[in-house]
């Protein structure tokens, strides 16, 4: 029964991803992109990985999914042609990529049985300060990685912010948005956000014993600004203001300094003594949430870019 | 122990400062960070020199639960290196970046993206941990494609778009590669990854992970992202990606070849990767000769010579690794990519400089820049030797190093193509040469100041330097690996 | 400190090199000092240094530069002979020279490359190890190559290219030999010959090619001559530099090192390589002859004879019999000396009487007597005529040809003579019985140019007349074939 | 009991959704679709909640099924509400 | 079979898929979208390897979710730049002698 519900599950996943590449037009590739990330959490949920399927379902369909349907609104307004003339028919591209899953298939049934780390994870689990095991990695065990990625998030910002038009440079974030007042965008943008805040701050809380974390909880408000944004209720801010910039550094800063004052204190770098480790990680989460919402957001928003009026 | 710390984070932490504040506090904050981060490097260097390779297990937590990092003599060089590297291109962007418009939006990114690059590149060289190396492969491509894109012309956007295929595409073979190697074996730790029993899975593993860096390297087929991505950035950006970036890759393929896996080293594939860095070298010369862009010809100099660093693997892996010779070939590699980062950032930098001047970067329009520009024009020739492998530099000994471990090896196809290559070398480079030291009638354009054209000959002298004092260069190099200390053949 | 006599003596061509690079063009006083206070310097050491080694002191350095890349600087007899020779004539030559370019541009870049030169040139001399000297070989041919494109015209430009296109591929083949024999036996050092008998005769022979070619490129041996003439469009300091101080000498100095140090003659006459290599130095005698026989130029007239001189050399040690080779060893000196006086007098020519074609030598001997009756001696001296030195030379080779049982090598020498006799009296004749051009203006007020080819000819004239002593070029010749060579 | 009632309720949700499916493929315009969707989705969503909040172990879970079921009301109906506006301009347009 | 493995054949076909959408697509847009398709089978092969001793392992989890950031950041720049580049060239594919991948 739950197999045929896998087999179910994974057959749709892959008619979708295969619609995702082989449909007709952009627009309809990223919808269906969309629902293949949903899917897609839901397989997560079913592989035991609740995390992951949170991440998935909000930064992996949601985010994603948005930053594209944006991109096709932006390059529809650069005047660039719809689709360039697809490609030749690829014979020997499809029969490669056949030979690449082939290649995985056969290397999944040669695999030797595991040996698990877990038992060496498990043993390290109590003195990581936190219950949630996703949430001990992520912020103890392998925290370097961890502080790495929120880094890779701000290079990306930095190198996206570069790519504005020099006459853009001191326009307003994204394109400008119309919104009618009191209109239902703007009701929904109004009804949103002390929900939306609400459910991103609770799930960095409970990162610490339960699935969510930064990550997730961190694209929730991002999620919430961008619906705000797009209410027209907040206007999104210029790449020249300090404040904001400051929000994008703090996580990874407190992040730094926490790992700089346990090399100071003779505890090594990145060590999170067992007596603090709980509210040290807490502290970090809430800090790296907060870099990780406004820089999401920023992502998808994009580039500054000066409005064009028809 | 505290400098490999320094190294890591410094330049974060000056990143993030660069991204906090505003222009001109940024700058200073720059300053202070390359200035600090090239101490930390040259504390580290000297720290391991003294007493051995710093191992850090952060968090305090050991593999397999936590992330190892090391930093052995390859990891020291290549660190004390890019310091170099980055130092000269820091010292020489601080005044292309003009103020204006154009210049707002560069100033803001470009000592970000510096930055990160270097911590990136630092990050990768000392990592043990297979997964902790994607996140920092990652972000080294996200920086350098910022990077390319800086100009924000056409060509430019183009050129850094190719790369972005190309490095994402190879991040992922990568990333594929890490994935079965911890599906097999539950690590990724290159220790515990040294003791495993071997899978089945992890030909394809490392053929995988191996496609993926060697995409990222750049190395023939591969390599047509370089030229455009190498040739329309900004000069210092050049001297950095050109310099360092490949090297990153390079340095993880030495690992995974030498440390991880070399059971996995079969004579085919290591001939294989040698065969496709003599195409490189071919390619990359060949078409360097017929570019009439001074910047494009040292990128596809860039092309030609990463086909060299791939010249060792038949050399000192495999059956060879228990060989006299594969000591030699090894540091000869080593050696031929730090003598290569120097020599090529001090030639995007001169060639920069006299762009500057000229107002591009045409051979035509550099006719006779030496007698307005004699330092940056000496810097450019001593490089050229260096990248021939004329004695006496760097590049001599790494090129020394090789061939006598080829013809050792009885394998002295690849001792031609290293001699081969160096005659190619010595053609595509000896047009912009012949260009420069003509006589012309020079046109009146600002000079910059003789502070700043020094800087390119500071890093060429150091090329060459690399080939008269190795001694020290070499006992960096062998801390930490038995095999390729001792005096090899 | 007498271990770092070596080094001093580099250094005293190395440090006004590296100065002269950064000094303005007006700097004239401070730029003839460096470069003539380095060569006495190095005079003066070198005189210390025979002294100390006819005393039984031995010279050695030793530089690591990489595990098994070792610069080693030692000197032997021969490296003495080397070195004497290109720090007596850098002094004439830097006399010339400051006074041949007088006010012309760029002069701190010609005297830093000229320096650099005479320094890779020492270091040539100095190797005690293959890849010490190949290292000071490649910097000769770096620093060269600016030499020669000085003028930076189209011609110069053409004529630097055409060095570096024949230098560099041979430098190539020269370093492939060289790896190729050290990954058999190691590090090869002049002091104790390599053992090669784990190689085989047939990679040997090859590699033996490979090395001949290599340096022989320098020594302009036939076919790999081609750079040489179409140098002479250098300034006439640069001419002296090439063809007696130091590129076409290093070729040369390096087929000896290559026979005698490197596989040693008993080797050579195994593998049954001495005699084609002979066969090839006759032929590029003959043929570097006939070629100057065309010449109109006087310069490149003169070139052509110095493809046809410097054989004589490789003729010498090629043969490996006793005569032959002091023979060789002393036409080693002997060349450089003679050649080095044409030179300045046909600089001479050109500078104070704007003549460079042979017609224009017309008469002009009674106008410049000094500088003709220089030219009249070197070229007397290149005939073979005693008792000037190249009479010397060339009665040592052909004894030793006899010794070494190839008759043949009597006959190239007649043949070589009468053709040296047949381009260079036509030259002579001009000068001395022919009327000068009424309108011709021609002078030699110029001290600084004519006393060094004053002092060369005098020189190639006593070398030949004390021959017998033991001080002489001969005399080094034969202590160094007794000592080293010829058990 | 509870098992009985989530299989009830869950049921009367699929049916919901099949509708709404079928409406979506088989309506002629975007109007009607959008209809078909919101209308039957929303239902069957709010039923599979109903049935689900049978199994949950406390009231907090039931109230954020509530919750739940409460944002995707808001969602789709501004998001119809949208599509639906973009649609009538772009027929207008033409 | 069980659970993990039909999980890791649908990663392993998902690869297979995304890699054929990167090399046959030519808008650039979708050459993204097929990156995240390749990243995402990845990480579904991982999460099932992961999940084979029956409790699933917090390790590739958390790798996972790490991954997922990367590829959106990646994501963001790559769209940025299309966006760029077709403002600039006109067009939302690369100039035409790329035939690469």
């Amino acid at each position: 029964m739950t197999l045929a519900l896998d087999a179910t599950l994974c057959g749709l996943i892959v008619a979708v991803a295969l619609a995702t590449v082989l449909g007709r037009g952009v627009f309809r590739a990223i919808v269906f992109f969309i629902v293949y990330g949903l899917l897609l959490s839901v397989a997560w949920v079913r592989l035991g990985a609740v995390d992951v399927a949170l991440a998935e379902a909000a930064i992996g369909a949601g985010l994603t999914g948005v930053l594209f349907l944006a991109a096709v609104g932006k390059l529809a307004r650069t005047g660039a042609e719809a689709e360039p003339a697809p490609g030749r028919p690829h014979l020997p591209a499809a029969l490669a990529c056949a030979g690449l899953t082939g290649a995985l298939a056969w290397a999944w049934f040669a695999l030797p049985e595991p040996e698990r780390p877990g038992s060496d994870l498990a043993a390290a689990l109590p003195r990581a300060g936190v219950e949630n095991p996703v949430t001990a990695v992520l912020l103890n065990f392998r925290a370097w990685d961890t502080l790495l990625e929120s880094i890779v998030l701000l290079a990306a910002l930095v190198g996206l912010w570069l790519l504005a038009r020099d006459e853009d440079w001191h326009d307003r974030l994204g394109l400008p948005q119309h919104v009618r007042p009191g209109g239902v965008m703007e009701s929904f943008g109004r009804l949103l956000p002390p929900v939306g805040v609400l459910v991103g701050i609770y799930l960095v809380y409970i990162g610490a014993d339960r699935p969510g974390g930064a990550f997730q909880g961190g694209t929730v408000l991002a999620a919430v600004g961008l619906v705000a944004a797009l209410a027209g209720l907040i206007r999104t801010p210029r790449v020249t203001g300090h404040l904001w910039r400051a929000a994008m550094v703090v996580g990874p800063l407190v992040f730094l300094a926490a790992g700089v004052a346990g090399a100071a204190l003779g505890a090594g770098f990145l060590t999170l003594p067992e007596p603090i480790a709980g509210g040290a990680i807490f502290a970090i989460e809430i800090a790296l949430a907060s870099s990780i919402a406004v820089t999401l957001a920023f992502l998808v928003i994009g580039p500054p870019e000066r409005g064009h009026r028809r | 122990m505290s400098a490999l710390v320094a190294v890591l984070v410094l330049p974060l932490a000056g990143a993030l400062a660069t991204v906090a504040l505003p222009g001109r506090a940024a700058r200073i904050a720059a300053s202070t960070a390359i200035a600090a981060t090239l101490a930390a490097a040259l504390a580290l260097a000297a720290w391991v020199a003294a007493r051995g390779v710093p191992r850090l297990e952060i968090g305090g937590w050991a593999p397999p639960v936590g992330i190892a990092v090391e930093a052995d003599g390859l990891a020291a060089a290549m660190i004390v290196m890019t310091a170099t590297v980055m130092a000269a291109a820091g010292l020489s962007a601080r005044h292309m970046l003009a103020p204006g418009a154009a210049g707002a939006r560069a100033a803001f990114g470009f000592w970000p993206l510096m930055l990160l690059l270097w911590a990136a590149l630092n990050a990768v060289f000392v990592s043990r941990d297979l997964f902790n190396l994607y996140v920092g492969i990652e972000l080294l491509s996200l920086a350098a494609i910022g990077l390319v894109a800086i100009e924000g012309k056409a060509a430019a956007l183009a050129a850094a778009m190719r790369y972005m295929i190309f490095a994402l595409a190879g991040s992922l073979l990568y990333l594929a590669g890490v994935v079965l190697v911890y599906a097999a074996h539950g690590a990724l730790d290159a220790g515990l990854l040294t003791d495993r029993t071997p899978a089945r899975t992890d030909g394809l593993a490392l053929a995988l992970m191996t496609v993926g860096l060697m995409a990222k390297t750049a190395l023939f087929p591969f390599h047509v992202w370089l030229p455009p991505a190498h040739g329309g950035a900004p000069a210092p950006a050049s001297a950095m990606l050109s310099a360092l970036v490949p090297k990153a890759s390079f340095v993880i393929l030495l690992r995974l070849w030498f440390d991880v896996m070399p059971d996995q080293a079969t004579e085919g594939a290591l001939a294989l990767m040698a065969a496709l860095g003599t195409a490189a070298v071919i390619w990359g010369g060949l078409a360097a000769l017929v570019q009439e862009r001074l910047k494009l010809i040292v990128a596809y100099s860039t092309v030609a010579q990463i086909g060299y660093l791939f010249l060792v693997f038949p050399l000192a892996g495999g059956a060879s690794a228990e060989m006299p010779w594969a000591a030699g070939a090894w540091n000869g590699a080593v050696f031929l990519a730090l003598s290569h980062g120097l020599a090529k950032a001090a030639m995007f930098l001169a060639v920069g400089q006299w762009m500057a001047a000229r107002g591009g970067d045409r051979l035509e329009d550099l006719r006779g820049i030496a007698t307005a520009m004699p330092m940056t024009a000496f810097a450019f020739a001593l490089s050229s030797i260096t990248l021939v492998g004329l004695p006496p530099s760097g590049g001599f000994t790494a090129k020394y190093l090789i061939m006598t471990s080829a013809f050792a090896a009885g394998q002295w196809g690849w001792a031609l193509v290293m001699a081969g290559g160096g005659l190619l070398a010595a053609a595509y480079l000896y047009r912009p040469v012949a260009v420069i030291f003509a006589r012309a009638e020079v046109p009146d354009s600002p000079l910059p100041s003789r502070g700043r054209q020094v800087v390119p000959l500071i890093l060429a002298g150091a090329a060459v330097a690399l080939g008269i004092a190795s001694a020290a260069p070499f006992d960096l190099l062998s801390t930490g690996r038995p095999q390729a200390a001792g005096e090899g053949l | 400190m007498t271990g770092l006599l070596p080094i001093f003596i580099l250094l005293t061509s190395l440090v006004p090199a590296a100065i002269t690079f950064f000094l303005r063009q007006e700097s004239y006083r401070l730029r003839n000092a460096l470069n003539l206070g380095g060569a006495v310097v190095k005079g003066a050491l070198i005189v210390a240094m025979l002294v100390a080694v006819a005393g039984g002191a031995s010279f050695e350095t030793a530089i690591p530069l990489a595990p098994g890349l070792v610069l080693l600087l030692r000197i032997d007899a021969l490296a003495l002979l080397f070195v004497s020779l290109s720090a007596t004539l850098w002094l004439l030559t830097t006399i010339y020279a400051i006074s041949y370019l007088g006010e012309k541009p760029e002069q701190s870049r010609f005297f830093g490359f000229f320096s650099l030169c005479v320094f890779a040139t020492t270091g040539i001399a100095l190797s005690g190890s293959l890849i010490s000297f190949f290292i000071f070989f490649e910097l000769l041919t770096l620093s060269t190559w600016p030499l020669v494109a000085h003028k930076q015209d189209a011609a110069s430009l053409r004529a630097a290219r055409g060095y570096l296109l024949y230098a560099l591929p041979c430098s190539t083949i020269l370093l492939v030999a060289i790896v190729w024999l050290e990954s058999a036996t190691g590090p090869i050092l002049f002091t104790d010959p390599p053992d090669l008998s784990g190689v085989d005769p047939a990679s040997l022979r090859v590699i033996f090619a490979l090395f001949i070619v290599g340096v022989g490129m320098k020594a302009a041996i036939i076919p790999l001559h081609g750079w040489l003439p179409a140098a002479m469009v250098a300034p006439a300091p640069v001419s002296a530099l090439l063809h007696a101080v130091a590129v076409v000498k290093a070729g040369a100095f390096g087929v000896i090192r290559v026979i005698y140090d490197v596989f040693g003659i008993e080797r050579v006459a195994e593998l049954g390589v001495g005699t084609p290599l002979a066969a090839l130095a006759s032929f590029t005698i003959i043929w570097g002859s006939l070629r100057a026989l065309q010449q109109t130029e006087i310069k490149k007239r003169l070139a052509y004879s110095t493809v046809s001189q410097v054989s004589y050399i490789i003729l010498g040690v090629a043969l490996a019999s006793p005569f032959a080779v002091i023979g060789g060893l002393a036409h080693l000196v002997h060349q450089g000396l003679m050649k080095i006086t044409l030179f300045f007098c046909a600089g001479i020519y050109d500078e104070r009487a704007g003549v460079r074609s042979i017609e224009g030598l017309d008469g002009l001997g009674r106008r410049m007597p000094w500088t003709s009756t220089c030219f009249s001696i070197g070229a007397l001296g290149m005939i073979g005529l005693p008792p000037i030195a190249g009479f010397v030379s060339k009665i040592y080779l052909g004894i030793g040809g006899l010794q070494a049982e190839a008759p043949w090598v009597l006959a190239v020498l007649g043949a070589s003579t009468l053709l040296n006799a047949a381009y260079f009296v036509p030259l002579l004749y001009r000068l001395w019985f022919r009327e000068i051009a009424p309108d011709a203006e021609a002078d030699e007020r110029a001290p600084a140019l004519v006393g060094p080819a004053v002092a060369a000819a005098l020189a190639a004239v006593l070398a030949g007349m004390l021959a017998a002593s033991d001080i002489s070029p001969l005399g080094w010749a034969t202590l160094i074939s007794e000592r080293d060579y010829l058990e | 009991m509870g098992d009985l009632a989530t299989y009830a309720f869950t049921g009367i949700g699929l049916v919901f959704f099949a509708a709404g499916s079928a409406g979506l493929l088989r309506f002629p315009d975007v109007f009607s679709r959008l209809h078909a969707l919101t209308k039957a989705d929303n239902l069957g969503l709010g039923f599979i909640a109903l049935g689900t909040s049978f199994q949950a172990g406390s009231w907090r879970d039931v109230a954020l099924l509530a919750l739940i079921w409460g944002l995707m009301l808001l969602a789709a109906a501004t998001v119809s509400q949208l599509i639906a506006r973009d649609a009538l301009r772009e027929r207008d347009g033409e | 079979m069980t659970g993990p493995t039909l999980y890791a054949l649908t990663g392993a076909a998902l690869v297979g898929i995304g890699v054929f959408g990167l090399i046959s697509a030519r808008h650039l847009l979708r050459r993204v979208v097929a990156f995240n398709l390749i990243g995402s089978g990845l990480f579904v092969f991982l999460g099932a390897a992961g999940a084979r001793g029956g409790a699933a392992d917090p390790l590739p989890q958390a790798l996972i979710i790490t991954g997922i950031v990367v590829a959106l950041s990646a994501s963001a720049l790559a769209v940025g730049l299309v966006v760029a580049h077709a403002r600039a060239s006109g067009r939302p594919a690369l100039p035409e002698e790329d035939e690469e991948a």
